[in-house]
């Protein structure tokens, strides 16, 4: 059986960082080979130097039984290799077909381009993937998944025989997870090779034939993903056993509302929302992409201007219309969005982490105590495992996941009594998961209020002592959480 | 060869004429077979340029200074620093407010417009508008040349009435804009001063592209298109002063004063109005700059 | 002035019309104000001559602000567009006066000079890795003083090159049309602005010109060489000035070697005002026509009024702020 | 002259120099060869006197570019800071010699007009959400203008305030040791920037600086008031250039409300050369004052070599472009 890629021994430094340590990797034509390992193993560095993004310091690469040294993407791409990056590199300015086919437009000797043909060669791709979008519409007015998904649609608009999808759904809730899955098969039944990354580990066992395991940087090994249980595969990317044991919901029927949102409302997007959230409650919100759960989080958070509605805090109505208001009236709200509005990726982790807490380390004339901001950026980033060499590292060098932990860290330290998390698990590995899940419960044993806006429905099921339920802006019910509800009731009131 | 070395720090450098003062400048180098430099900021505003350059030039223990102060106490810490050094200092174009210079080569720029001032009443018959386009608002020699004229026309001819004064910084195009929008807004107008040869001929290109007839234009210094112009009538006359004279003076004179010969206190290189008829006269013709 | 023009080429006019309704550039109805007000307050604004002397008036510095446009919009900035034009002019009085060559030698000496130097600056910025700003601030210096070399620091005339001026003072139009001597150098910019607007909405340099500008990272993991289109876009702009260069000289029917410090503010200004955005990815043409309009009418103006000309900095200062403020809040509301 | 401050502030200077080797500012190489080499050329560049010289000349640029550093970290730009050099100084002025109040009103009013002024800039930033370049643009222009208004369009000189022109061609240092005779000028670009880069390093406002030219969006959702900082930013800048006012007026003894345009750009282009990112969110003090007498140092030894005056443009622009090509390269190198 031939391999489609074959990488022995590859080495990759960054400054401070010894990324890969003579990695192994292989994939077959038509099948779909799943790289597993923490945040920070080096999976997405190893798939960057396959599409030529990055230059090996070691070790060798062969496409086809052909030596490859790429010296760019470009180089990649002619060679067949094509890759769904994990952070999403678009051009917001453009529209959704020019992001697609940028590079490919088709053009007439002068180098004019067909608008036409390339918003109507876009849709076909759409068409293929059934995803709905406008071709002609900016990017950038698009929700993150939609983004996602339009990334997935250029990828596959090459046509490569190698595809790399580095957590491509990391982004997407369970329809448009099943939709891709449809397509990842299609593609191995035309033989092409599929590289797949993810931490939504259920995944695995649904598409992936064989699995490679990674950790800090290292071959761990190669095994059949039939014949291989879960719980091996953990316990080799995390080097040790994860158990993720629920406790049972308190009972809070007399625990007072800290936060009460009534008659909300914002264009389309929220239409007269109202709920309420106790002390030390976890509420969960469900909902399918663009049902408004974000929107919802913003407006709380005074992100986005409301038309109307009333925000109480402790039975008391407070005017919020900027984040300062918010926070200073106890709210805090992770974005699902770390990048545009989580994180100053040019800073460094330690300021990251202070970021909304900088006065709390402020003397009475500004000046900051800079060995004390250290000390706590420590503690977090011992406490959610941060992979980076130091807290004076970049945040912008820092691997997604660690880069999802750092965010959840700021809040963590702003100490609010009202959590807002939106995709708070984004992108973030099982080991992780499992502790920020404990870290939530312990929070609202303590009795913070939080939010969980989140995409898997697993995750949402498993945090919330309610669950409310959204669909195109309205909110259109709350179930109990735990063992009370199942999939079917949530998906019920979210599909109406 | 111990040649001697003499910088001259002059208010500009790409204005054609501060060119014709360096041209003179370096006719009198090659005559008494010494070095020169001309320097000048870019604007007439950019005093603090010239003081960094005039002490830039004396790090090159100069054997003497030719300067054209943009302001007329501003450098003179740094004067007097050249005379503790013993470098005689030669002023030219206009003065410094102190008695370090050994001498001054300048013309009376007030005299200068006044004279101009004179020429146009004449031909406008002591009556009606004019507009002056300056050079620069600020600097010596735009100030001088703008009050000059508009002194004589306040003193000597009432019922000519200067509707505005406006600077165009000696650029031609904007000069050109300026000269066009005078034009516009008083479509009575009888005459334009223009204070530098940039001034002038933006006004001459105004006139040329609006269109417009008997509007008596008279200029300041020369150049080749400000000649044409006269020589086509389209431009009534222009004063000039000899800015190659100064510069050649002003290294003449430092010249004689290292030999230690006397010079007068104020070297009058003149300024003279030539219109079409006599602009061939040698005696202008040697003044005038291409 | 849209109206007048639109006598001589109005497909495109329309087509640039639409744009701004496309692309929201809202300055316009502060020009729309601004004019306005002027003829108001002043008889002689409104005459066909003054209009015709503002649009002169924008004809070079509309020229240039398009070339600054396209460089901005690619994420980039070129300060050296003022010098640059002043060299290309003194580059095509050497040929035609110095040398003696007939005059399309000159006026395409200019244009391919201008686009050499645009075609180093754009090596700068993308081989070398160089900021924009310093690349093109390091060309604007080199120009500044190659001018006065290559000139001998004079003015060179083209009296020996008859209808030099008329390239820019000329009318064909008004030959066609008497009434409506529009001059060829405005001709010139609005042919110029419709080139340049196609080129960026409908070709794969404009394509590129804004995904650069938008993520130039994203752009390049697509495969494309984006070294050599940002060479290509800083080269273009180059020979756009070079246009310039040939309005300007042509206009003053000589090459002055010391003009051009200070243009490439005005240009950029102008860009800025049209709503092009300075962090790049995007903008339009004709946002920088209304914003050189903008400004040419407001200096216009206030000259025409004669106010004192310090006032007439402040005015124009408020001005600039208020009419930049005005198209924000439309933009807001339209959100 | 590094190591001549020294003497006045060690521990400063020391601090500086480590954040230099700390962000990598390696421009500083490009300085070093630049005094080697011209002191090899000219036996006259290497002298106190003339590195005074130069020195001097450095400081008001020095402090001008530190004002745009701080916005430009902010990720703004301030086109501004000439111009209003030029008003502060005049309004100190107006105080000192129209109003024959004492010396330290004249200061801290020029001070504050400049925080005034820089507020105003801010406050369009921030709250009207125009962009600082057309912001900045505009208050450039009405400083301009009225600095021309309230001067009467003439020099104002200070003679009858005795020791203002002390303030910065006084030397203390000179008269502890009188073999070092700095100018106090430069004492004060110094002390200048030690404060600045202390604020930008160590303070709550300096870390918001970088943070809000790094990610706004993603400083806001923290739940910072973006807009306040922003605006502290600007009348912090502005106050700076109320400073360089200050030192300017008091080295020509007299406030010449014509000066200040175009500084602007030098003082950017120094801030640049120090290694400063146009984009925001990362830059160093230290940066800008070596890139501002990279600028000094280029322009005095040309002159001292006494290069003909074209020629010494065409070279700055050549040597400014291989300066920060040089420091390009030493990056790459050490990524
Ligand atoms: N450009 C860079 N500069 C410095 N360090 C880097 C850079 N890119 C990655 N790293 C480091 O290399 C290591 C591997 O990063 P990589 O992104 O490959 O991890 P990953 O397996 O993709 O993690 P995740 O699951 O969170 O995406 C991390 O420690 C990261 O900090
Ligand atoms: N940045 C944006 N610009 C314009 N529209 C947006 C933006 N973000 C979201 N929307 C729209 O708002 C609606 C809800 O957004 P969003 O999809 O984020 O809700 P959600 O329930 O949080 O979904 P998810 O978080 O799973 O993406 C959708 O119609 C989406 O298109
Ligand atoms: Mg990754
Ligand atoms: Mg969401």
């Amino acid at each position: 059986m031939s391999l489609l890629v074959e990488m022995r021994g590859i080495e990759k430094r960054f400054p401070g960082v010894y990324a890969l340590k003579g990695v192994e990797f292989e994939l077959r034509k038509g099948e779909v080979h799943a790289l597993m390992g923490e945040n920070g193993a080096g999976k997405s560095t190893l798939m960057k130097i396959l599409s030529g993004v990055y230059k090996r310091d070691g070790g060798s690469v062969k496409v086809d039984d052909k030596l490859a040294l790429f010296d760019g993407p470009k180089a990649a791409q002619n060679a067949g290799i094509g890759i769904i990056h994990q952070e999403l590199s678009l051009m917001n300015d453009l529209t959704v077909a020019q992001n697609v086919f940028i590079g490919r437009e088709p053009r007439s000797a002068w180098g004019v381009i067909d608008e036409k043909r390339l918003n109507e060669q876009a849709s076909d791709i759409f068409e293929k993937m059934n995803f709905k979008v406008d071709p002609t519409v900016e990017i950038g007015s698009l929700t993150v998944a939609k983004q996602q998904m339009v990334e997935i649609a250029k990828a596959l608009s090459f046509q490569s025989k190698v595809l790399i999808m580095d957590e491509p759904t990391a982004a997407l809730n369970d329809i448009e997870i099943a939709e891709l899955f449809v397509i990842i098969r299609r593609l191995k039944s035309e033989g092409v090779g599929i590289i797949y990354i993810s931490h939504k580990m259920d995944e695995i066992k649904k598409i992936a034939e064989r699995v490679t395991v990674m950790r800090d940087g290292e071959y761990i090994d190669t095994v059949e993903a039939k014949d291989t249980p879960l719980s091996k595969i953990i316990a080799m990317m995390v080097g040790r056993e994860v158990k993720d044991e629920t406790i049972d919901i308190p009972d809070l029927s007399n625990a007072p509302n800290v936060l009460e949102v009534k008659n909300l409302n914002r264009g389309k997007e929220i239409q007269d929302v109202s709920f309420s959230l106790k002390k030390g409650e976890i509420l969960g919100f469900a909902g399918l992409m663009g049902a408004g759960r974000t929107e919802v989080a913003r407006a709380i958070f005074g992100a986005d201007p409301i038309d109307s509605g009333e925000i109480w805090v402790n039975g008391k109505a407070c005017r919020i219309s900027s984040p300062k208001d918010a926070v200073t009236a106890g709210i805090g709200y992770l974005s699902e969005d770390r990048k545009h509005f989580g994180l100053a990726l040019g800073m460094d982790v330690r300021e990251n982490i202070a970021m909304a807490t900088l006065s709390k380390f402020a003397s009475s004339c500004g000046v900051l105590n800079e060995p004390e901001m250290s000390n706590v950026a420590h503690k977090y980033i011992e406490q959610l495992g941060i992979k980076t060499p130091s807290d004076t590292q970049e945040v912008g060098f820092l691997s997604g996941g660690n880069q999802q932990k750092v965010v959840i860290a700021k809040w963590l330290l702003k100490d609010c009594d009202i959590l807002i998390f939106d995709e708070p698990t984004r992108g973030i590995d099982v080991g992780a998961k499992a502790e920020i899940y404990k870290l939530l419960e312990s929070l609202a044993l303590q009795g913070k209020a939080i939010i969980v806006i989140s995409s898997e429905l697993p995750e949402v099921m498993r945090l919330s002592h309610r669950i409310a339920i959204m669909c195109q802006g309205k909110l259109t019910g709350i179930l109990p959480g735990g063992k009370a509800t199942n999939q079917e009731q949530i998906m019920a009131y979210a599909a109406q | 060869d111990e040649q001697l070395y003499i910088p001259l720090i002059s208010k500009g450098f790409q204005h054609q004429f501060w060119q014709a003062v360096k041209q003179g400048a370096d006719q009198a180098a090659t005559e008494f077979n010494v070095r020169v430099t001309f320097e000048g900021p870019d604007t007439e505003a950019q005093v603090d340029r010239q003081i960094d350059m005039l002490a830039a030039a004396l790090a090159n223990k100069p054997d003497a200074i030719g300067f054209a102060a943009l302001d007329s106490q501003a450098a003179i810490p740094l004067l007097r620093k050249a005379e503790k050094a013993g470098i005689p200092i030669i002023a030219f174009d206009s003065g410094v407010k102190s008695d370090i210079p050994v001498t001054t080569a300048t013309t009376d720029n007030l005299a200068a417009s006044a004279l101009a001032a004179d020429k146009m009443a004449e031909l406008i018959g002591s009556k009606g508008k004019v507009a002056v386009v300056a050079h620069s608002q600020t600097g010596t020699t735009g100030v001088d040349r703008r009050d000059g004229f508009l002194n004589r026309m306040k003193d000597t001819y009432p019922n000519i009435e200067v509707v505005t004064v406006q600077y165009g910084d000696g650029d031609q195009l904007k000069s050109t804009e300026i000269a066009r929008a005078i034009l516009t807004s008083y479509p009575d107008l009888a005459g334009v001063f223009g204070t530098n040869e940039g001034s002038a001929v933006g006004v001459v290109n105004a006139v040329r592209e609006a269109k417009v007839e008997n509007v008596v234009i008279i200029g300041f210094d020369s150049g080749s298109a400000q000649m044409d112009a006269i020589r086509n009538g389209l431009m009534a006359g222009a004063i000039t002063q000899n800015p190659v004279g100064i510069g050649y003076e002003t290294v003449k004179a430092a010249v004689q004063t290292l030999k230690g010969e006397a010079v007068p206190s104020i070297i009058d290189t003149g300024f003279y109005y030539y219109t079409s008829k006599n602009i061939d006269d040698p005696k202008i013709a040697a003044v005038l700059y291409k | 002035m849209i109206t007048e023009s639109q006598t001589n080429a109005p497909n495109l006019i329309s087509k640039l019309i639409q744009m701004t309704a496309h692309q929201r550039v809202l300055a316009f109805a502060s020009l729309v104000v601004l004019l306005a007000v002027f003829s108001v307050v002043s008889p002689n604004f409104m005459q066909m001559s003054n209009m015709l002397a503002i649009l002169q008036a924008t004809s070079v510095n509309g020229v240039l602000a398009i070339a600054a446009t396209l460089v901005i919009i690619s994420g980039g900035i070129d300060l050296s567009v003022g010098t640059l034009m002043t060299f290309t002019a003194v580059v095509s009085g050497v040929l035609l006066t110095n040398m003696n060559l007939p005059l399309p030698i000159g006026v395409l000496g200019a244009i391919l000079a201008g686009a050499f130097c645009g075609f180093c600056s754009g090596s700068f910025v993308a081989k070398m890795k160089i900021p924009p700003f310093i690349a093109t601030l390091g060309m604007m210096l080199i120009l500044k003083g190659l001018s006065l070399v290559v000139s001998d620091a004079r003015p060179i005339y083209f009296n020996d090159t008859p209808g030099y001026d008329e390239i820019s003072r000329g009318s064909l139009i008004g030959e066609i049309l008497p009434f409506l001597p529009i001059p060829n150098g405005v001709l010139i910019l609005f042919v110029v602005a419709g080139v340049a607007s196609y080129v960026l909405s409908k070709t794969v340099l404009g394509r590129y010109c804004f995904g650069i500008g938008s993520n130039e990272e994203a752009v390049r993991l697509s495969g494309v060489n984006t070294d050599r289109w940002k060479i290509a876009i800083y080269a273009l702009a180059g020979g756009i000035c070079g246009i310039a260069g040939i309005l300007i000289s042509s206009r003053l029917n000589s090459a002055q070697p010391a003009l051009g410090l200070g243009y490439e503010l005005e240009a950029i200004a102008a860009v800025v005002i049209g709503g092009t955005s300075l962090a790049g990815g995007r903008g339009t043409i004709i946002g920088t026509l209304i914003g050189a309009l903008i400004m040419a009418v407001l200096t216009n103006g206030l000259r025409v009024l004669s106010v004192a000309q310090e006032w007439q900095t402040v005015i124009t200062g408020v001005i600039i702020i208020l009419a930049v403020y005005a198209d924000m809040m439309r933009r807001q509301k339209s959100k």
